[in-house]
């Protein structure tokens, strides 16, 4: 019956479109009125919904081998706004309905109203703004038309601030507000990018603005400037390192649930637009020098991103930092994407998928360790690796995923962008992924080997979490380990509805042959060095008495790296690097043209 | 007819920038809120009025003079509130009736009486 | 040098003095008054060049003014940044009140004392 | 021709000079009494720019609510501004962040002088497409058919807006009744302007909405207008705001998104497409929908304002520290 059921909902064709769409809106509104109890139920069953949608949106794309379109209201673009599914926002629906799936049984157990009451603040607010989220997500990876697009990131920023704010502590109320001042930056500035194409070209459809861009053979000032502006507005809302400053205590203060949705997916909306612009809008763009300004700040990303986690002393600001160095490996996929080959975009969208399950695992995992212990100090993780054996499993097979260890699906990214780079000759962004993997694996076998060194205190936790959310955890992090088993078909699923590449399935011949048995070794023996230099460092802090600092206790450079990340995280710094950018954005397009 | 309704609005238009100019030079001139208070509210109401008597034969018959005139009543509706508020807010304390008359410091003799009835 | 022209200038003005004081106010509430002076300046933008679509209307003889869509983003527009002044002012009360600062800075993490994390 | 373009000049000078006073003025009140002067000469900027819908949303929504609301965060600020102004950035990098700024604003000025004069415009399409939707005002056409996806979205916005709000209060205060309009402390001014002027806005807001269709107006300047009504009774303590938990004020929350999907659901059916109107009866549907509309987001934008719910009522509060 279930096929029977899936089989009409796919021949619904363009309309399939709308579910994804309304789905989450009606159940943002239906949960304001919903009592509190069955808030819980009701969203994991519009979650199970969703999923099906999800995945029929992506059966009908891969059988169908062209992208879902739709014309909302009967108009055409120019006046009316178009829907489109192609592979790659297929692809990015499933994760989202994925992780929110997973996050949604997660907290069933921390946002359930208790027996006396009808409605509780914190259950009422997590669930209609997570149906919120998601319902900015799916628009934003659907949209067509650049204002719908602005709408939809708007509604994701206004659910995902206060989320951060949930808990109500002082700080946690100030990095919400940090976080909303600084999106609310990026939106004026993508606005600003919109005006002007509108003024440009008369219309703010996607595709018709892309036919009329390559059709111009001299492009107005405008359309370099309106590109730079929402590039750099979009960078803002993505937190690329120096527009860093509201992510770390934002995602380390909210609530485990929340900070899993806002690292997994919120982060991953503004840089699916960024694609959108550079990809699909202004393909030019990537043979100009402003691509390699974005691969030179994702660079900067993964580096400082992972130098400045070795250095924090929480878990979970440890993994928000970690989140900043994966965004880095996004950005390397714009100078690789020169050359005119789908396989950096692959790369970029195998990494959206990948980070996103691996992320979302790691900071639910770091959730219960912190509820069991009652603080998330690495130094005091001693001991929790006997007591929540599943939820420290998950913790290290997502951190597996993120060092880009086979199987795992950070392997197929770090395969494919050191095969790009060597191939179009640029080898610096070849040692910036190798470097990553091993400083990502430095942090990680440093936090396991506090988790799972011997008991200092009685193994009691405070609160042990319930089954359903360890096997959660685990589900997701094993979604992230086991992404490079996939049959290559669903990797060439990211190519359908892509501008015919030059080198269509190029990604997935690249990925059949990155099993051989001297590929997987000289991918292993780096991480295993790292992990015995950690071992090392770790046997000779336990003789010494305690240092509260990270890994590397007193050294000097350690301390200047704290103070470099406290300068670029205050906000007129911050600002002053934002208008910086938009300067050289605008200079290499206008240059460059 | 026309000519005589055209310099009608021109003479009447004109009285009523002079009263808001009026207005402007209270603002400015005038030593305390309450004066200035005054200025605002019956210049300017009075002066609007004159613009909108002016302004009354260019429109077309009944509803744009009752546009017009709803939008002087309005005025002169939320001056007189608004007057009434700032009022009360920077009332000088010695202006309370409740307070004994001996207490009553250097009080010109004609004080408003305060109708403060909280 | 028509008059729309001059209100595209002013509005270009409006987004660069709403810029300057956004990222150099330290007061949160004067932020929130600068991103509002940007996004009055960016409509502004959008009101220029539907005055200035407008001009085919006024040929084709249908006498309305302006290019209507650009009007109704603006309309859109303003109720979103209404409804985002609204959460940011509300965060910046609550803000005040938890912690007596109305700005963003100082908000590095309580000292190592490890924090008493409330249920997941 | 030129006396035109001085009024212009005049209106731009005045413009930017306020939007340098709210820049640089030392109190944040006085910043915020600035921006609502700022918003309403946008209004007449707008009116300028032939532009009514928008100069009427602008002149309620843009400098009346927001200005309200910034008036309000104001004074509950203003102990904390002394502290605010050693935390200035150095005066280098303030100088820095000003040329920078200045250059972005000089490019976009260029940027705006180069861009087609007549530009390029869909009011053609939009006029020849819209007696086929029954309405006369081709704002509203658009706002309402050919984008009605932004609207509705736009709709929804506000919900997590409205719940991020709530959400900022503490846990035993949920259930009570917002406490930011705490209501004016004497004298019989307010209460009488509160008891006179509602009826006369709620007409005008009425009529906008349905003056909306066919003329200047609709449902975003309407709900604007009741909603300050709304507000003004509550300023004036006739009327408690409602309580959080209130199970009809929930429905009347989401009575406006709920029809419009509904409606547009059906239009899957009748018109073929998803937010689609059937030809024959397409102003009904869209006028239902903007009364719909009209009561979510009045009771929206009134509740956006009137705060967090309180712990316990304000009023009896602000009464005990005065006595």
């Amino acid at each position: 019956m279930l096929t029977a059921r899936f089989a009409d909902l796919m021949d619904l064709g363009g309309l399939l479109l709308v579910i994804p769409l309304m789905l989450p809106v009606v159940g943002l509104l239906l949960a304001l009125v919903l009592r509190g109890r069955a808030l819980g139920r009701f969203a994991l069953m519009l979650l199970l919904l969703g999923l099906a949608a999800a995945a029929a949106i992506a059966a009908a794309v891969a059988t169908g081998e062209d992208a879902l379109h739709y014309q909302l209201g009967g108009w055409a673009p120019p006046l009316g706004v178009a829907l489109k599914a192609d592979g790659l926002s297929a692809v990015m629906l499933l994760t989202t309905a994925v992780v929110l799936l997973g996050v949604g049984i997660y907290a069933q157990r921390g946002f359930q109203v208790p027996a006396g009451l009808p409605e509780t603040r914190r259950s009422l607010a997590f669930w209609t703004l997570l149906f919120g989220i998601w319902g900015g997500i799916n628009t934003v990876f659907l949209g067509q038309d650049l204002f719908t697009l602005f709408v939809a990131l708007e509604l994701l920023t206004f659910s995902a601030v206060p989320l951060v704010a949930l808990d109500g502590r002082a700080e946690t109320l100030a990095a919400a507000l940090r976080y909303l001042l600084f999106a609310l930056l990026g939106s004026v500035l993508y606005l600003l990018g919109t005006v002007l194409f509108y003024g440009t070209y008369g219309t703010l459809d996607i595709p018709l603005l892309a036919d009329l861009i390559a059709g111009a053979d001299a492009l107005p000032p405008a359309v370099p400037v309106a590109a730079a502006l929402m590039t750099v507005g979009l960078l803002a809302k993505t937190a690329l390192v120096p527009l860093h400053l509201w992510l770390p205590p934002a995602h380390a203060g909210a609530p485990p649930a929340a900070s899993a949705v806002l690292s997994a997916l919120v982060v991953k909306a503004s840089f699916f637009l960024i694609l959108r612009i550079w990809f699909d809008l202004m393909p030019a763009l990537l043979t100009l020098t402003a691509a390699q300004v974005l691969g030179a700040l994702g660079a900067a990303a993964i580096l400082f991103g992972n130098l400045v986690a070795l250095r924090q002393t929480r878990l979970k600001l440890l993994i928000a930092y970690s989140t900043l160095a994966q965004i880095g490996y996004l950005f390397l996929i714009f100078p690789l994407a020169a050359g005119g080959s789908s396989v950096a975009l692959t790369a970029g969208a195998l990494q959206v998928v990948a980070h996103a399950c691996a992320k979302a695992a790691m900071f639910m995992a770091a959730g219960l360790i912190a509820a069991a212990l009652g603080h998330d100090q690495i130094r005091g993780l001693s001991g929790i690796g006997r007591a929540l054996p599943l939820t420290v499993l998950a913790f290290g097979l997502g951190g597996l995923s993120l060092i880009g260890l086979p199987p795992s699906g950070g392997y197929l990214v770090k395969t494919l962008l050191s095969a790009e780079a060597i191939g179009t000759g640029q080898w610096w962004w070849y040692l910036v992924v190798q470097a990553g993997g091993l400083l990502t694996a430095a942090y990680l076998f440093f936090v396991l080997s506090q988790a799972l060194s011997g008991p200092r205190q009685p193994a009691t936790p405070r609160e042990h979490p319930r089954l359903a959310q360890q096997l959660v955890v685990l589900a997701l992090a094993l979604c992230a380990l086991l992404l490079g088993l996939l049959p290559l078909s669903a990797v060439d699923l990211l190519e359908i509805g892509r501008p015919a590449a030059a080198d269509s399935g190029a990604a997935s011949a690249l990925l059949a042959d990155a099993w051989s048995l001297d590929k997987l070794w000289s991918g292993l023996w780096p991480v295993l060095i790292v992990a015995a230099l950690v071992m090392a460092v770790r046997y000779r802090q336990q003789r010494k008495p305690m240092e509260p600092e990270g890994i590397r206790p007193a050294a000097a450079p350690g301390r200047a790296l704290d103070q470099l990340d406290r300068l670029l995280r205050q906000w007129p710094i911050a600002g002053l690097l934002l208008l910086v950018l938009v300067a050289a954005l605008v200079q290499t397009m206008l240059v460059g043209r | 007819m026309s000519l005589a309704l055209d310099l009608f609005t021109i003479v009447a238009v004109t009285l009523g920038a002079i009263f808001f100019l009026a207005g402007t030079v209270g603002l400015l001139r005038f030593p305390d809120t309450l004066t200035r208070l005054h200025a605002l509210t019956k210049a300017d109401n009075l002066g609007l009025g004159l613009v909108v008597l002016g302004l009354l034969p260019q429109t077309t018959a009944p509803l744009g003079w009752i546009g017009l005139i709803a939008v002087w009543l309005l005025a002169l509706l939320s001056g007189a509130t608004v007057g009434q508020l700032l009022a009360e807010a920077v009332r000088p304390p010695e202006w309370d009736q409740n307070r004994t008359p001996d207490a009553l410091p250097n009080v010109p003799p004609n004080a408003p009486e305060a109708s403060s009835h909280d | 040098m028509s008059g729309t022209t001059l209100f595209g200038l002013c509005a270009a003005t409006l987004v660069g003095l709403g810029l300057y004081g956004l990222i150099c106010q330290p007061g949160a509430l004067r932020k929130i008054l600068a991103f509002n002076l940007i996004g009055s300046g960016v409509f502004l933008l959008f009101g220029v060049i539907a005055q200035r679509g407008g001009g085919v209307l006024a040929l084709a003889g249908t006498g309305r003014d302006g290019d209507p869509v650009p009007q109704a983003l603006v309309i859109t527009g303003l109720v979103v940044a209404f409804a985002a002044t609204a959460i940011a002012v509300t965060l910046l009360v609550r803000l005040a009140e938890t912690s007596a600062r109305g700005t963003l800075e100082g908000d590095e993490p309580p000292p190592q004392a490890p924090p008493d994390e409330p249920r997941p | 021709m030129t006396s035109a373009l001085l009024v212009d000049a005049a209106l731009v000078l005045l413009v930017l000079g306020l939007a340098l006073w709210i820049t640089a003025a030392r109190a944040a009140y006085g910043a915020a009494v600035g921006f609502v002067a700022y918003g309403l000469l946008l209004t007449i900027v707008w009116v300028r720019l032939a532009a009514v819908d928008v100069a009427m949303t602008e002149a309620a929504l843009g400098s009346g609510l927001t200005g309200l609301l910034l008036l309000g965060a104001a004074a509950r600020l203003a102990p904390y501004e002394a502290a605010e102004h050693q935390r200035r950035p150095g005066p280098w990098l303030r100088v820095l962040v000003g040329i920078l700024c200045a250059a972005i604003a000089a490019g976009l000025a260029a940027v705006v002088l180069l861009l087609p004069d007549p530009a390029p415009s869909q009011a053609l399409a939009v006029a020849a497409q819209l007696p086929a939707t029954g309405l006369a005002n081709p704002v509203t056409g658009v706002l309402m058919a050919y984008r009605a996806i932004d609207t509705l979205l736009e709709s929804v916005v506000l919900v997590p807006a409205l719940i991020g709000v709530w959400s900022l209060s503490t846990e035993m205060a949920w259930g009570g009744r917002p406490g930011f309009l705490t209501p004016w402390r004497s004298g019989s001014a307010l209460p009488l302007l509160a008891r006179v002027l509602p009826p006369f806005g709620i007409l005008v807001g009425i009529h906008l909405v349905w003056a909306g269709a066919d003329d200047p107006g609709g449902k975003f300047q309407g709900a604007a207008v009741l909603a300050a009504m709304w507000i003004l009774v509550m300023v004036a303590g006739l009327r408690e705001p409602p309580s959080v938990s209130d199970r009809l004020m929930r429905f009347l929350l989401i009575i406006g998104p709920l029809c419009f999907i509904g409606i547009g659901a059906a239009g899957i059916r009748l018109a073929g497409a998803f937010l689609a109107y059937p030809e024959a009866y397409a102003k009904p549907l869209i006028l239902a929908i903007e009364v719909g509309l009209t009561i979510s987001v009045t009771a929206v934008l009134g509740l956006l304002l009137a705060g967090p719910p309180a712990p316990e009522p304000q009023y009896q509060r602000r009464s005990r520290r005065r006595s």
